[in-house]
């Protein structure tokens, strides 16, 4: 951000209104020389119970696990072993295949609309294993991976993608803003950054009941502009609410880069020093040290220290949504040149040179993951694709209220149902 | 019977069911030591404990998303905005995620919770500790909106409120608080005490949501209101000396359909009081509906009283609350037609 | 004349008015040099310049707020919601400050802005991107709320709001973007290019607030509709084969008293069309001015086509929105009575 | 906070909600121990083109310049002459001249309503004297002082506070909510914190503009907690806005105390580090470093260097206001045993001692100002107190929209005028 600072201070002479402008649009090359990554291992692990004054330069580091040399250093080296590690992977692995298949259904018309969560795997899979089954996560639309490594039926997703008559939301939803208490995913809305607050309040009503479980809260880099998550912080802060709130820095929103939310200007871990909580600023690409911070962040809410910020800091690989195309306002090999890597290759080559992994189990475990993601996916077309099959109309009418007032029933009666 | 005025019988209300339910809390600004600006919750954090009724930060959007998580866990939290005019920086909140958890959850996850806000003008408060927001609250599918007019009222309604598994928004008409307030401003102030209406049950009882109350009955016209304006209607139909029906909705989602349909089938006229301001007000909505259920039974055009479509202006607290004399007049001119 | 769907003649009154007064700036999210979700600020950043037209953080609160200091500055601006769905967060900020802010300072502070959005559904956005917010603004004193149906009068009807001293709600019909819509779905995709209304000025041009447009003449109904209504209500008259008269009102504050009265007395029946769910929806409004102002003159009950007291269903898309078939119904019932 | 954090962390065994607690309520001894103060000239004055890492240490200082002997001391010790200051004084003593006999006034049914600024004169006085003229303040309903610094008639803000027939603000709105574009007081409002966006996008205007005259918005501490805040300063931080940002820290919102508003977990000048923008952390009752502060972040945005925020740590000395009764909830004599004094008497000793004033010049400007108030507010009463006098109900109608629409043309005709 310095480097910003510089720009613009020398490149201003008279007085004008500043608009921030990311490195490169399409055309130009590949920059991303402004990005100043610490080596694995350079962050130091603070004590669950430090004090305020001890956290100030958390936020500036950033949590790194995974060296060049593939092997894990440095204290933030999660407790967690390969084994759990394997199964991130595999849990990946199955959300790249859903991914890919579903972009490609979109395509074909089965359904109105889809989003990948490419290069962000390790942050759904990581905290879902990482984190207990009475855990609550209040998701972003990025999220799936939570649900797949809890074991949500990959079909059930595609029955709601595709609106279909064992739509478990009833057709009721948007495509992917999937809803499952039973696997602690809170309900996704259309609107960003809505339920950030929500997650709050939950963990202030464990703690109420003196229940040891707790809550996690997601947002894009983009969202933290609306006043729903300053608000959120807050009532964190002061209640000690034992929550971990992540921001996903995946440095683009839409085709806003992440300098439209203040990412010019220091790190979203950053905002953590104005609540008084720690501010930790992750490599989103390294799954340990996801896995790590997670822990870390939980121990501490479960003892009663409060709440922690967390930045992901990683890369939105593909397009926003099916809607949207990012050539048009970054350069088509940005992805590929992203200094951070790939989660699941890193991931990959950690655990292979761990001895937990080798080339042939990992294509095997691809092939696998394709395999079962097109069964549930046929079994959800058998029921039907968008149009081809729908729950009954009624469904529109259910749910309003706890019961339906006169209002909702002479309107069904309306249309005769 | 103790006689309570609505400030008591809403403090009584909350202190009732927050010693059989541990699973109600209170939280908003003020409300805590202090016992709240209007006192609704005073004395409630020294009976039950700090962490059942405490002070919010100033973020009615923070208060009302914390809510709806506690709701969405199963707690359920009775939130106080201060001022109703307050309540609009929660109202995305409301609005977006309180009205449609359950909806686009599939029922999974709901948000029980209350929201209570003193609302309306009288007592001087100047443009924003003064307005009434019922109509913004009434259109929004999933949000049930409750507006009691006494203190025997207020309890049962609050109760039933608390207890439902929909958000509510519980409206307290704060220039009642005290007094029985019938836009005569240059009289007297009545209080509560010594009024059938504030003669309180102590323990736990309900009045049921989406019932209105006949609070006179009549046979020449259907008058239609609720919180303060009922009692502004009420003096409004005796100096008219006409022979009106008046109808206190006490909530008007859900609306009670029935008894003003049943009502203007009998009179054939009606006349709709709210202190809101007219355009694109709730009144707006009862008109339509008594044109479509009972347009044969009318002998005359439904007539609406409301705030002047301005913003509430303070010097001119009397000129824009639509008293007793514009309800005789409206009546008059409802009679004539 | 050229021919320009909406989406480009909206781009072009920008494009305009740009050039024109240099205190006229854009931004909101994804506007500048990606030129908008729905491509309406499309090229503005080229043309006019990096502080012209630029992107915004996602806090649509921020975004309302910092234009209501640019307005009071003198400046003019002119700032996208990319869906109205998302226009709540800034609600406080519209309600308490843009629109009150001229009479609580007497005139000393304004806010000139427009606020412009798309709104209304057909496009299988779900619930969040395909409400109707109209009534939640109708209903505020000192908004003005402007709605437009075609791309004629989108370019004469943005530029007459940016001109306009007063805050503007300019609700954008997407599901017209690219072409006129009846609400058969199942029939193929009609583009605007060839349409009447789609020839469109290059310059400098208004279309008033607060005048509706009788868009067909008819003696046996009135029917009242805006946005992407009043091409359902015209496919629907002609179905029913109805000589009903369809009343575009184009802006609902200012609403056009007078062509409505004027034509409801003339054929002593109504028909209201919105998209926005029914209850306390500004047909409502409507609904009781008729009644208050042409109660002699109806043969028949007003009658009321909207969306379903429920919140806007994805997968019954086409069950929730009101139709052709609904508005015959409704047409048919009307003559009947 | 510190203090907080471990009495909590101690005290809590087992896990419940944790609530804020004050140090002190009606009957405790007054505890104002948790309050550490840095000695005057302790905190460094950085360059005001400092980048964002240099200024990470700013908001846990404070800047404070008049030390124990009256003295001014340290690099922080304004540019301003003791003639400026004397000004100040005298504002200062208006300030409190027109707070008690309004409040008085109040008692005597004149007005309905009334808030005193005791403890906080300051803080209007020192940003209204040291900012230019076509600077533009967004104030709270605190800061009458502002108005007085630059003339604004006396009289008319007893008209207003009578809502008589000379209310410059034609009775529209409650008393002690001013405006005046002319003297550089934007509109108030009975919403706390809703204007603070506003400052943000004049501010913008200005820079849009290439003009470098600027805004300063002040919000109290307890509203910072809105949303509207964090919204304010990103959109400052993002697009440079040449704005100075100030919370009020009085420690008190009402009867809630600072503690609520997150002020035991860090302190509220820590906000600026979550946008990378200059904290201030500022004796709000040193008149001195108020006013060097205000230079420093003007100097800083008048060249295109951005937003500054500054914390003012100081005391509401009074009630919230006339309906407010703060022994209900905090001790009696805590005002008096606020550590920072009051900001009239350390002004007054240090201009003394700089012998720039003297006590009979102090006692004659008591009495001149208190003089100058009760002239002008009875020419007030004159006109007429509350409902003596009104201005015309036509004006009720008025300047809802630039031109009154069908609507309010009937209705004004409803009731014949
Ligand atoms: C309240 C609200 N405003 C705007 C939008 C439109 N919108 C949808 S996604 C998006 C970008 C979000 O970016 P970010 O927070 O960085 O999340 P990411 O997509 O990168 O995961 C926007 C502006 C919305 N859905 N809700
Ligand atoms: C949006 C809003 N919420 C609540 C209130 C009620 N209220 C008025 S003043 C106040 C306390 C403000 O405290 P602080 O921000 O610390 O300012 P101070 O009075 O101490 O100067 C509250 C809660 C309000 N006026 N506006
Ligand atoms: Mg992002
Ligand atoms: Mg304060």
């Amino acid at each position: 951000m310095g480097k910003e600072v510089h720009n613009f201070m020398t490149s201003r002479r008279n007085i004008t209104l500043h608009i921030p402008q990311p490195s490169a649009r399409p055309g130009d090359q590949v920059d991303f020389s402004d990005i100043e990554l610490p080596p694995a291992g350079d962050t130091p692990r603070p004590a669950i119970d430090a004090s305020e004054a001890v956290l100030r330069e958390l936020p500036f580091g950033m949590i790194r696990t995974l060296a060049d040399d593939h092997d894990a250093c440095g204290d933030w080296r999660p407790e967690a072993s390969n084994g759990d590690f394997v199964a991130a992977l595999k849990v990946m692995l199955l959300n790249r295949a859903f991914d890919d298949r579903m972009f490609t259904a979109q395509r074909q018309g089965k359904t109105s609309f889809f989003m990948k969560t490419t290069g962000e795997e390790a942050l759904s899979a990581a905290p879902s294993l990482a984190l207990r089954p009475d855990d609550m996560c209040f998701p972003t639309y990025r999220m799936v991976g939570w649900l797949l490594a809890r074991g949500y039926p990959i079909r059930d997703l595609a029955h709601q993608i595709f609106n279909n008559a064992c739509d478990p939301l009833q057709g009721r939803q948007l495509p992917i803003l999937y809803s499952s208490k039973a696997h602690g995913f809170y309900s996704l809305s259309g609107n960003v950054g809505s339920r950030i607050g929500h997650a709050v309040g939950w963990a202030m009503a464990k703690a109420y009941r003196g229940d040891d479980s707790i809550a996690i809260g997601f947002i894009g880099e983009g969202t933290t502009a609306e006043g729903d998550y300053h608000e959120a912080l807050t009532f964190a802060s002061v209640y000690k609410a034992p929550v971990i709130l992540c921001v996903t820095n995946n440095q683009w929103a839409i085709s806003s880069f992440s300098g439209i939310a203040g990412g010019n200007e220091t790190t979203f871990a950053a905002q953590a020093l104005g609540y008084g909580i720690p501010g930790l600023r992750v490599d989103g690409n390294d799954t340990l040290a996801v896995w790590a911070a997670i822990e870390w962040a939980a121990k501490r809410a479960r003892a009663g220290y409060g709440a922690t910020l967390i930045e992901f800091f990683t890369y939105r690989a593909e397009g926003h949504s099916t809607s949207d195309d990012p050539t048009k306002y970054r350069p088509k090999d940005a992805a590929a040149a992203w200094p951070l890597g790939d989660p699941v290759d890193r991931l990959k080559d950690h655990l292979i040179k761990g001895g937990d992994w080798d080339e042939d189990r990992h294509a095997k475990a691809v092939e696998e993951a394709a395999a079962t993601v097109k069964e549930a996916i046929k079994q959800a077309e058998g029921v039907g694709v968008l149009g081809a099959s729908k729950p009954s109309v009624k469904e529109m009418f259910e749910h309003v209220f706890e019961e339906p007032d006169w209002r909702i029933l002479e309107q069904r009666g309306e249309i005769g149902i | 019977m103790p006689s309570m005025n609505m400030i008591q019988s809403l403090n009584n209300a909350l202190d009732v069911m927050m010693a059989r339910d541990p699973d109600i809390l209170v939280f908003g600004e003020d409300v805590g030591y202090f016992g709240g600006v209007f006192r609704v919750t005073d004395k409630l954090q020294e009976r039950h404990g700090l962490h059942r009724c405490f002070d919010a930060p100033i973020s009615e959007g923070g208060i009302v998303s914390t809510a709806i998580g506690m709701g969405a866990e199963g707690l359920r939290p009775v939130i106080e905005i201060q001022f109703a005019d307050y309540i609009l920086p929660a109202y995305d909140q409301l609005v977006s995620e309180a009205a449609r958890l359950r909806y686009r959850s599939g029922g999974d996850f709901t948000a029980p919770i209350t929201v209570r806000s003193p609302y309306g003008g009288g007592i001087f408060g100047g443009q924003t500790h003064s307005q009434s927001p019922e109509a913004i609250f009434a259109h929004i599918t999933g949000l049930k909106t409750v507006i009691p007019s006494t203190p025997y009222d207020a309890k049962g309604l609050l109760i039933a409120s608390i207890e439902c598994n929909d958000p509510v928004i519980f409206l307290e008409p704060k220039r009642l608080y005290n007094g029985p307030f019938d836009g005569h401003h240059d009289q007297a102030l009545k209080a509560w005490k010594d009024h059938p209406d504030a003669q309180v049950p102590e323990g736990h009882y309900t009045v049921p949501l989406g019932q209105a109350a006949v609070v006179r009955q009549g046979a020449d016209a259907t008058v239609l209101a609720y919180g303060t304006m009922v009692h502004v209607a009420r003096a409004g139909i005796e100096e008219a000396g006409i022979d009106a029906e008046l109808i206190d909705l006490r909530s008007i989602v859900p609306l009670d359909i029935e008894t003003i349909t049943n009502s203007v089938r009998k009179t054939g006229r009606c006349l709709i009081v709210h202190e809101a301001s007219r355009f694109a007000g709730f009144g707006g909505e009862l008109s339509a509906l008594i044109t479509e259920r009972c347009f044969y039974s009318l002998k005359a055009p439904t007539q609406r009283v409301a705030g002047w479509d301005t913003p509430y202006p303070h010097a001119f607290e009397w000129d824009y609350f639509p008293g007793p004399s514009r309800v005789v007049e409206a009546l008059q001119k409802l009679m004539e037609d």
